[in-house]
Formats: structure tokens, sequence, C-alpha cells
């Protein structure tokens, strides 16, 4: 097999607070193929987004990462001085973000904004520059981008902003785009075309493409393949099929079952019992324990991620529920 | 836009027509108008005369017709003491305070902005902890007080700078008499202007720095970043733009404050502005002057406050665009 | 029941706002320092006839010959003057003691005054809407925009000078910030989902603000209110520099400076430096209290 | 207009022909530069445009929309905490307005409302007990000496230790807020609840433990709830009957399964399509088109016109009524063969 487009391992971003040390991503390791989608599941707190951060290098103070390793094409992103990460940024990998009424900077018409962009990383004129941004906003379905050029963020609505944010993230051509979350803020029907147009523009365009998000509905139909985070780590992955058909954590299982689904209307659903538990003082062995019904006395250990082979199922989990044992 | 000015129109109007009836109330009803407004040298005849003169006979809503129509030709009476028309007097006066003003506000910004820019970008280094506690110490500094000290240090014991006085004014445009022309008008400028400045300097270093601090935990500075651009287009252009507006606006207004503080600090540095004129005039219940004095005031505080709007909405698109409209 | 989710408890202590309020507020030093250099100094003041090496005011005690001696003159009583003698044989450390009693005492019974008229003003506005919001707010709108100085001058020429008049004075100038603040802060809460709530309950009006919508809106008006002793503070002793605050038998701080201007230039500089030291420490210390209360209590880094 | 087939008696709560409107009035300068020719009109907002809405007893009924469509106003409006710019509220048939103070007041306890922000809706200023118990006892329902073994008893019910009720609302995770807010809301022991997007704010398994929560208490307390959620999966889940507002309107409403195995206005069936399933089919997207038009300005007509991929001329010109095309569902649609 080729090398992968993105290789994490073992990444580690630890959080120094006052009140102690918070492993908000804490020995993530996962790949990403070249113009493939790979979802990122999780619920708040989870450390889907922090993961993002860091693989972006966007980890602010008292974050930083502790261990580990990203690798784009092979290349050690932590190696690079801040500037080639920079010049990175933006460039070949590039981000969008869950809200789109703040992503864009308010004063600053749109293409001031996505002309500074391409300008960042490529010795173009102004006038060129402009003609790309132009093409970027009729790629995502801007209507009349020429006068939409001239407008500032405040005169578009939740779901053009995010277009344009989409947009600059595909102005330089990236190789992987990290959606974090990007149709969480919007109305279904809105959200049903940002999904839309992204599926097109990734087919398009072959960028690989990683989609945080806390919704299994948004992935099932768009990822082809799925992590699952609690609590910083990630406890299953697996194809989008494999996952969702036949979840092998319980706490992906448990997942699935907390979400309404057809029939069975007005009964009580299947829940995962307890709370979300902090990432800020987690008792060592494997977090999901003290709400899993399949828990024992060896759980007390961290278990380590499990037979990661054919289509890069894993599991990361002792009691596994593997076909026949499931619920 | 038409709605706008109208709007702000109709704002400065009520403004003066308070402060008119505010100023009248004060000066001719709580008082004793005939003790206020007629020299208390004058003998009998002159008295009565004065009073029917200045319709002090005459009901309360018809005096303050008459007050009021004399103030809009500009006639705001004659100070007692120097026997000219009072507003000339704050006229004349009135450089000499607005160049103050002006190289306060100036050594403000320079001075306040930058300092805050750093103080924001850095809030947990040795260098922005010192200039915050810096920023409280100035804010906390009594100008008068502070004006003493620095006549004390500069004039009394190193004998440096000139105590008082504007020093030889050269006219600019042949007009407006300035100090700043000349090598002695700034040894006459420097303190006073640093002592006026210093209130100033605080509160821009204060504003700045929450506005950075505030600017860098927005989204679209992480976006700005993400997209890959530099250090110093996130700072120079993503921030700066965004806290331009508040730091703006508190400029022109602080503006208006700096001329009002110049009272105390043309006080000590007998500086001959309109500030000193005042509280002599104060001290010795030179009464039109006083009238004068607030008029003008409020006149050049309704100007400012016009200008502040209107760059506030130069400045965000968001006000703009709403208020244009609307 | 069957929904039996029961959540048991994990930490004993119960965190009440306060509780947090101070242990958030004791994590930075210098406001710490700040706080306990108010604290002295409003001992200081309160105790003032007591710490007092002589009654400032009791001609008794003064004598001519021993006026502005330097800082560390020895009396003819057999006493120190730590700090020196003013023109009239004053002891500079007593005088500064009651001074401070003083400018504290006006400052703090201004601001009491100002917050009081501001809340009744601020709230009612805020909650009713309407043209009374429209009318308070006007006014509150017009008189931030000039300079309290500006203000406080106007009223002592038109009223006159006494310790009631400045206190009227630093009133009428401070109301505004009050009424302001509270109405921002009670216009945010009230839109807040716990206020519908309060009103789904059927509680009754007056309930609801005391109960409901005040303690939320108290944390702002603690910070300004505590900015504004400071700001109170220096504004009467500029006035009382300037001549215009209060009358000589009440000598605050901002009196003696003014006492010792016209000695500065042959170079007693002590009539005039040590009350404007005790001021400084007075305001920088509320000050430094002020700006952490600030971030202790913004809402923003709560949850 | 009935909404169900003919009933014998009335429903709990029924609002007729009920309308918000926000308006933004014109100030002094904007009606003077309306003089000078500058045209400033009044915002009016329709958030609620003349709805009929009927509960019945014991029935849940699911309001579906996306934002700006009115739901949230919908529902304040039928719990009494915004008053109607027309139209009237009925209880068990009789007129909600003009009670006397007194009896306004109780009938209020019989409404209440779970709100969605389990930070925004608790007061960070109280306590636990308080927060419970404080209704209950201003209004004479347990006696102050009995609050505490009262709010016991609340917080039991909806699953919370009683241990904690010393605590503040920041000593909670989400769940449990959202559970607090439940036990205030229960304490004056309402008959009709409006939940107004009440999980919309939780992580999916807290989500579910919340939805069985009002599962559970639905069926011991025999409770009417309103239920309003964007999220469809979840009105499905837990509605008997489905309403679907678009921008101030009802466009649509039906029994749940009815509607969701056969939808008939094409604003409905353009919403199913895009309602997420966890089942990993990849599958293509197909956006309908167009953005939610501002409620500040609707479109003329069928307010759904512009985005609707069947309208006809008609559409534009005039709104199409709520008629019933089958017993218990109604739809606002020329397509329908009422109006045909």
């Amino acid at each position: 097999m080729s090398v992968p487009l993105l290789a994490v391992d073992g990444l580690c971003t630890h959080f120094f607070t006052k009140a102690g040390v918070v492993k908000a991503v804490d020995g993530v390791s996962f790949t990403v193929a070249r113009g493939e989608v790979l979802g990122l599941v999780g619920e708040s707190g989870s450390g889907k987004s922090m993961t993002g951060y860091s693989i972006m290098g966007l980890v602010d103070p008292p974050g930083r990462i502790v261990s580990g390793v990203v690798e784009l094409n092979g290349r050690d992103l932590s190696a690079l001085s801040a500037e080639d990460m920079r010049q990175l940024r933006g460039n070949r990998i590039a981000m969008i973000f869950q809200d789109p009424m703040m992503t864009l900077n308010p004063v600053l018409r749109i293409d001031v904004q996505m002309v500074e962009t391409i300008r960042a990383h490529q010795r173009v004129g102004r006038a060129a520059a402009l003609e790309r941004s132009r093409a970027a906003l009729v790629q995502v379905g801007i209507p009349s981008p020429d006068e939409r050029l001239q407008a500032y963020p405040h005169q578009f609505s939740g779901g053009m902003r995010q277009r344009v944010a989409i947009a600059i993230a595909l102005l330089n051509n990236p190789d992987l785009i990290i959606a974090d979350e990007p149709t969480t803020a919007l109305d279904v029907t809105i959200q049903g075309q940002i999904l839309f147009e992204m599926q097109k523009l990734t087919r398009e365009t072959g960028a690989a493409m990683i989609w945080i998000t806390h919704d299994l509905s948004v992935v099932a139909g768009l990822a082809d393949r799925v992590c699952v985070m609690y609590a910083g780590r990630i406890v299953e992955e697996g194809t989008t099929f494999d996952v969702l058909t036949h979840p092998w954590h319980p706490y992906t299982q448990g997942l699935l079952d907390s979400v309404p689904a057809r029939g069975a209307r007005g009964t009580r659903l299947s829940q995962i019992p307890g709370m979300t538990p902090s990432v800020q003082d987690l008792p060592p062995g494997c977090a999901f324990r003290e709400r899993c019904g399949y828990a024992t006395d060896e759980c007390t250990v961290n278990p380590a991620m499990r037979d990661r082979g054919v289509d890069g199922r894993g599991v990361r989990c002792f009691h596994p529920l593997r076909a026949g044992t499931a619920a | 836009m038409l709605v706008f000015i109208i709007r702000r129109s109709l704002q400065s109007v009520v403004v003066l027509f308070a402060m008119s009836l505010l100023v009248f109330v004060g000066v001719y009803a709580i008082g004793n108008p005939i003790d206020i407004l007629i020299n208390p040298q004058a003998d009998q005849i002159d008295r009565e005369r004065a009073i029917a003169a200045l319709g002090l006979d005459k009901p309360l809503w018809s005096q303050y017709l008459t007050f009021l129509t004399g103030a809009l030709s500009g006639n705001l009476g004659r100070s007692f003491v120097h026997s000219t028309p009072a507003l000339g007097l704050i006229l004349e006066r009135m450089p000499a305070t607005m160049e103050l003003a002006l190289t306060a506000m100036l050594f403000a910004i320079v001075l306040g902005i930058p300092l805050g820019l750093w103080a924001g970008l850095k809030p947990n280094g040795i260098a922005g902890r010192m200039i915050m506690t810096g920023s409280i110490l100035g804010f906390s500094l009594p100008t008068f007080w502070v004006g003493l000290m620095l006549i004390m240090v500069f004039s009394v014991e190193l004998g440096w700078l000139p105590s008082n006085g504007r020093g030889p004014t050269v006219l600019l445009f042949g007009l407006v008499p300035v100090s700043f022309l000349s090598v002695e008008g700034w040894r006459h400028l420097l303190m006073p202007a640093t002592n006026l400045a210093l209130f100033n300097v605080a509160l821009l270093i204060r504003l700045t720095r929450s506005g950075a601090h505030e600017a860098l935990l927005q989204d679209y500075v992480k976006f700005a970043r993400a997209k890959g651009l530099t250090n110093a287009r996130i700072i120079g252009v993503h921030v700066l733009r965004n806290i331009l507006i508040p730091v703006v606006t508190v400029i022109g207004l602080q503006f208006g404050a700096l001329i009002a503080f110049a009272i105390v600090t043309e006080s000590v540095f007998a500086w001959p502005g309109m500030g000193k004129l005042l509280i002599d005039s104060i001290g010795v219940l030179d009464r039109p002057v006083i009238v004068a004095y607030l008029l003008v005031i409020v006149t050049i505080f309704i100007v400012i406050n016009l200008i502040v709007d209107v760059l506030y909405s130069a400045l965000d698109p968001r006000v703009r665009l709403t208020e244009l409209k609307g | 029941m069957t929904a039996k989710v029961t959540v048991t408890a994990t930490a004993i202590r119960v965190e009440t706002p306060l509780r947090r309020i101070v242990s958030d507020f004791c994590g930075n030093p210098v406001a710490v320092v700040g706080l306990v250099l108010l604290g002295v100094i409003l001992l200081l003041a309160l105790f003032a006839p007591w710490l007092s090496p002589q009654n400032p005011y009791d001609l008794a005690q003064l004598d001519v010959m021993d006026s502005r001696l330097a800082p560390g003159s020895k009396s003819p009583s057999g006493g120190t003057f730590w700090l020196g003698t003013d023109d009239q044989g004053r002891d500079m450390l007593s005088a500064i003691l009651y001074g401070l009693r003083i400018s504290l005492g006006v400052g703090i019974a201004a601001t009491v005054l100002a917050l009081v008229i501001g809340l009744a003003t601020g709230l009612p506005a805020a909650y009713l809407g309407g043209r009374t919001e429209t009318l308070v707010m006007r006014i509150v709108d017009i008189q931030l925009s000039f300079p309290a100085i500006l203000i406080a001058l106007i009223l002592i020429a038109v009223l006159g000078q006494g310790t009631g008049k400045v206190i009227a004075a630093l009133v009428t100038v401070q109301w505004a910030y009050y009424a302001r603040t509270v109405r921002g802060a009670a216009l945010v809460e009230r839109r807040k989902e716990y206020i519908e709530a309060a009103h789904c309950l059927a509680l009754a009006p007056a309930r609801i603000v005391f109960r409901h919508l005040l303690p939320n809106c108290l944390p702002p008006m603690i910070v300004v209110a505590t900015v504004q002793v400071a700001a109170a503070i220096t504004l009467e002793a500029t006035l009382s520099f300037l001549g215009l605050g209060l009358p000589i038998t009440e000598p605050s701080l901002g009196l003696l400076i003014a006492n010792g201007y016209q000695y500065l230039l042959s170079g007693k500089y002590w009539i005039s430096f040590f009350p404007g030291i005790a001021l400084l420490l007075t305001i920088v210390s509320i000050n430094l209290v002020a700006d952490q209360l600030r971030d202790v209590l913004n809402p923003r880094l709560q949850r | 207009m009935s909404e169900t087939a003919p009933a014998p008696r009335a429903p709990l709560v029924e609002l007729r022909g009920i309308s918000k409107r926000f308006v933004k009035g014109l100030d002094t300068a904007a009606r003077i530069g309306n003089l000078f020719g500058a045209g400033v009109a009044e915002e009016v907002v329709h958030a609620v445009d003349r709805v009929d809405l009927a509960v019945s007893a014991g029935e849940v009924v699911g309001l579906v929309g996306e934002s700006g469509c009115g739901k949230s106003t919908l529902g304040r409006l039928a719990v009494g905490l915004l008053a109607p710019t027309e139209g009237g509220r009925y209880w068990n048939g009789a007129p909600l307005a003009g009670l006397a103070p007194a009896a306004a007041r109780l009938q209020q306890l019989k409404m209440q409302m779970i709100f969605q922000d389990p930070y925004a809706s608790l007061n960070p200023r109280m306590r636990v007990e308080d927060i419970v118990g404080e209704a209950p006892v201003v209004h004479g329902i347990v006696p102050r000496a009995q609050q505490h073994e009262y709010v016991r008893e609340q917080l039991n019910r909806v699953g919370l230790d009683p241990a904690l009720m010393r605590r503040f609302p920041h000593q909670f995770s989400g769940g449990q807020r959202a559970r607090i807010g439940i036990a205030r809301a229960l304490a004056v022991r309402p008959e009709f609840l409006v939940c107004d997007e009440s999980v919309a704010a939780l992580d999916v398994s807290i989500q579910a433990q919340v939805l069985n929560l009002f599962i559970d208490l639905r069926e011991a307390l025999n409770l009417t709830y309103l239920f309003i959620s964007h999220d469809l999966g979840v009105v499905r889940h837990v509605s008997d009957r489905v309403v679907i507002m678009y921008l101030g309107r009802v466009v649509e409403s039906g029994p749940t399964d009815d509607i969701f195995a056969a939808p008939r206005h094409p604003y409905t069936r353009a919403l199913l399509a895009e309602a997420g399933t966890v089942e990993p089919i990849k599958r293509t997207f197909i956006p309908i088109s167009g953005e939610i038009p501002s409620p500040l300005d609707p479109p003329p007509g069928c307010h759904f016109h512009p985005r609707c991929g069947q309208a006809m001329p008609r559409c534009r010109e005039s709104a199409p009524a709520l008629t019933e095309i089958a017993p218990g569902r109604l739809s606002a649609c020329f397509l329908d063969g009422a109006h045909a």
C-alpha cells in the first residue's frame, strides 16, 4: 500500500490548566487516503475538534501537542518550522468551522478575505486572484458572484456564509479539508444543500476530507470510513457500513440505539446510563467502563486498539460485540 | 443616510436646548439674576437701568426667550472683569486649549495603541503585565497632583522646563497663535500635554488590549490562521480593523473630555486657555463668561459627537448599511 | 417511577458563587496586595482620631513656630513630625489621616447614593420598557456625553460650595453610569429563559425583579461601583484642589495638596507630596481590586 | 375549524386563529425622513400568522419547522408567555382571555414550559432547592416547612440525587440541568407542557435519557405535550400527531405515522427527504433549492412557492388554505384535491 495522504499516530494534545492536565486528545491514530471522506464522530468533549486543530497546528495555549506524529504525504508536520506550517495551512490542508456567522471577519469585504488567502501562498497578481475567487464562488453555487465579492459578510445568510467559507477553503486546491461540524448551526434544508455541495466538490477536486460531527446521520450518508471518539480516544473505527450496521464497541452500540429511529414510536429508547465523563480527572482504564454494561475488572486497564486489519476495522475494548454477541 | 442625519440633528438640537435650559435655570432662576448679571460695583441707578435693559422684571419664560435670542445671535453678555464680550474672550483663549488637547491626544495615541496592542497580544509576558500594571497607575494618578510633581521635578529640582505659561507663540496661517512651531514653545507645551495625556494613554492601552484580546478569541482570527495568513497580516488587518472601531469612537469622545479636563491642567501650569479663564471667572463670579464657556463647550461636544458618529459608520460596515437603509 | 438514572454526589463541598468569586479573586497576587492595602487604608481612615499623633484641627495643639518643618523634624513637645508640617504648623501625618477620612467618606457616601438612584431608575426602565425607558435613557445618554468634571464644575458654580453640595454634585455626575449599567445587564438577563420560566410559574412581578433579575444584575454593578468610588474620590480632590470643593473646615486630601501648591516652588515639597501619595495609594488599591473583580465577575468567564 | 375528527369533548388546549406580529415602529427622525421621501417602512414580522392548533388531553403533538418559522413563538403563545396580536386561547373549551387575576394565576400553573438552553434556563444565583421549590411554596401548593421534602420528591421523580439540592446550577452537567428544569415545571403540577427544543442542546446519549424521561412522565402523570423541535427523528419518536410550520403558517398536520409514511405538502416532503438516518446508505444529497426567506419580507401567496418544484402561477397570487384532505389530515397546498 502506498503512503496515505494523512497519517496520525499516537497524537496526544493536553491542556495544562490550573485545575490540572486535561487530556483532550489522548493517543489518537488514524489514516486518511487520498480522496477519502473520514467521519470523526463523538459527543461534546470527546476531543474530535481538538484532533482537527492539532492536525492544523492551531492548538492554543494552555494546550500543547505532547506527543505523536502527524504526517502529510509522508512528511512529518511536527518537524516543520512555523513558517513552513503556515505555508501548509490554507494551502495543502484547509479547515472549515462550525459557526458560519463567526468565521468571516465582519469588517472586511469578501473579496479581501478571498484574495488574501490566495496571495498568502502563491505569487499571483490581484486580478488573477480575484478571478480565481470568483470562480470558487461559482463552484460552491453562489449566485451573482461579482456582486457578492463586493459584499460584507453580514449581507449573507448563514448558509451563504458557510458556502463562502467553503469557497475560501477550496481556493488553493487543498489535498485535505477538515470540516468541523460545518452544518450543525444550519437548518435542515440548508444543511442538505451544503452536504450536497461538499459531496460534489470532493468528488470533483479529489480532495480528501475529515468530517467532524456529533451527528451520526450526517456521517451515515457522507463518509467512507468512520472513527468514533470517546473521552479523547478513538474507541472504534472501520468503514461506515461496518461500524453503523455491526458496531463492536458498546459505546457505539449505545450511541446508535440512542438515536430515535423508525418504529417503536412513543416507547423508551435504549439509553446509555450516566454522564459523559469530564476528561479532566479521568480514571485510568477504559473511559467508558462506568457506563458500560459489559465492564469487568479487566477494564481498569486501558485497552489497546485491536483488529486493525481488514478494512482498517478496529476496536478499543476487551469485550467487543462481535457478530452474535450484539444486543 | 437622510434619516441618519435627521436623527443626529434632532438629537443635537434637543441636547443644545436642554443645556441652554439648564444653564438658564442654573444661572438665572436659582441664583438671584440681579446679583449674577449685574456688576456688583454698579450703583443703584445703573442697577435699575440694567434690570430694565436685561428684562429681569419680565416673567421667566420671556426672560428665557431673551436669553435664547441673545445666545443665538452670539451675544452672551459682557465680562464684568474684562469689560469685553464674553464670547470673544472665550474664542480668544480657544486656540491655546485646542493646541494642548490635540497634543495630548497625539501623545495618547502614539503611546497607548502600540502598548495596548503589545499587552493584548502577549498578555502573559512580562512586558504585557508591566504595561497593564502601569496602566492602572496611569488611571489612578490624580491629574492635578501629577502636574505638581512634574513641576517639582522638572522645573524646581532639575530646572529643565518652564513651569507656567505658553511661551512665545507663532501665528499659524497668519491667524491662530500656536506654541508648537518653536523650540521654546515645545518646552512650554511638553509638561502640560504629558500631564493631560496620562489618563488617556492608560485608557487607550486598556481599550486596545481588551479589544485585541477579544479579537484573538474570535473564530474569524482562527479561520484567518487556518487560511495560512502571516501573523503580520492577521494582526495588522484582521485584528486592527476590528479594534479600530471602538478605539476611534473613544478617541473622539475622549477629545471632548480632554478639552474639559484641560481646566485642571491649565490651572496647574497657568496655561492661558479657556479652562483657566473659566476657573478664574468662577473665582471672581464673572457669570457671563461662565455661561459663554458652557455654551461654547456644549457646541464643541455636539460637533465632536457628530464627527464620531460619521466616523463610526464609516468604519463599521454593519452600522453603515443598516443606517444607510434605515 | 421508571426513569432511574440517579446521579450520585461526586463531591461533597457545595461551591457557592461567593466562594468561587473569593477563590478566583485570590488567584492574582497583585489584586490581593491591592485588597490588603485598601483594607489598611480603610482602617487608618476609620481610626484616624485614635492613630494620629495630634488632632490637626485643635488649634490649641498647633504652634505657628512649627510651620513648614521638613519631614523627620522634632517637635518642641517631644514628638517627631515624620512627614513634616504645613504652613500652620500642623503635623502632616495627622492631617493626611484626617483628610483620608473625609475623602473616603465623601466618595463612599456619593457612590452609595448614586448607586441607589441608578438602580431605582435603570431597573424599572429595563423591566418596563416603552416610554419610561426612552426617557430615562435619553437623560442618561445626554449626561454621559459630557465629562464628569464639567458637570460637577457647573453644579458647584451654580449651587455654591459645601460638603453636601459636593456630594450632590458627585451623585448627579455618577448616577447615570449605574442606570446605564444596570439597564444593560437587566436587558440581557430579562431575555434569558429563567426569567421566562419565572413568568410561567406565575410569580409576582416584584418577586421576579428582586429575587431573579436584580441578583443577576449585581456583579457588573459592583465593578462599576468600585471604579466609581475611586472616580468620586479623585473628582472631589480635583474640585477641592481648584478651590471649588469642600470648605476649608473639611480639609480633604485635595485641599491639603492645594495648600502646599504655593510652597512647592520654594522646594518645600512635602506639604503637597505626601497627601498626594496617600490619595494615589487609595485610588490605586481601589482600582486594583476593581480590575480583578471585573475579570472574576465577568459572566463570559463564568459557567 | 377543528383539526381532529369529530371529538366528543373539547381539546385540552386550543388556539383559534392566533397571530403574533412584532412591529418595529418608526422614530421621529424616520417619520421626518419619510416626508422627504426616504421611504422608510415599519418592520413587521408575522411570526405566527392565523394558526389554529388543538391539543387533546393526553396527546403529544409535535411542532416541526426550521428557524424563523414561528414554532417557538407559537409555543410561547400557547403557554401564555406572549400575548397574541389576534385570536384566542381556550382551555377545555373555555376562553382564557379575561380571567380574574387569581384565576389566571391558577390557570397559568396548569401550563408550563420546558426550555431549550440548559444554562440560561436556570437562575445561576439560586440553589436547586429554591429553583424547584420556590413556586410551589409561593402558590401554597406545599407549606414552607415541607419545601425540603417536596423538592426531594420532585428530584427523585426526574432521576436526580436529592442530596444535590443545595447546589447551584453551574455544578451540574447539561443533562442534569435539563432534569432540574423539568422538575421545576412539574413541581407546580401542570397538565400541559410545552417543550421548546428541550433536548436540542444535549448530546445524543443524554438526549435519549431525557426523551425517555418525557415518555415515562407522560404515562405516570397523564401529561399532555406540545413538543417543539427541528429534529424530525425526535418528533417522530415522541409525537402522536405532527404539525409542520413554514414562515409563520401551518402547512401540514396529521397523525405522525401517516405524515412520515406519505407526506403531502411539497415542503414536508422536502423536509423529510433531508432528515438524516443512521442507516449507512451512501446517498447523494438532493437539496431543495433556495434559502429560507426572511420573515420580515415573506414572499406573496404560498410562502413556499419560490423554493417549490411544483409551483404554479396561482401559488404566487394567493395562499392556499389549510384543508382536510383525509380524516385528521390537513394540508395547505393547491396540489391537493380539495382546491382543484
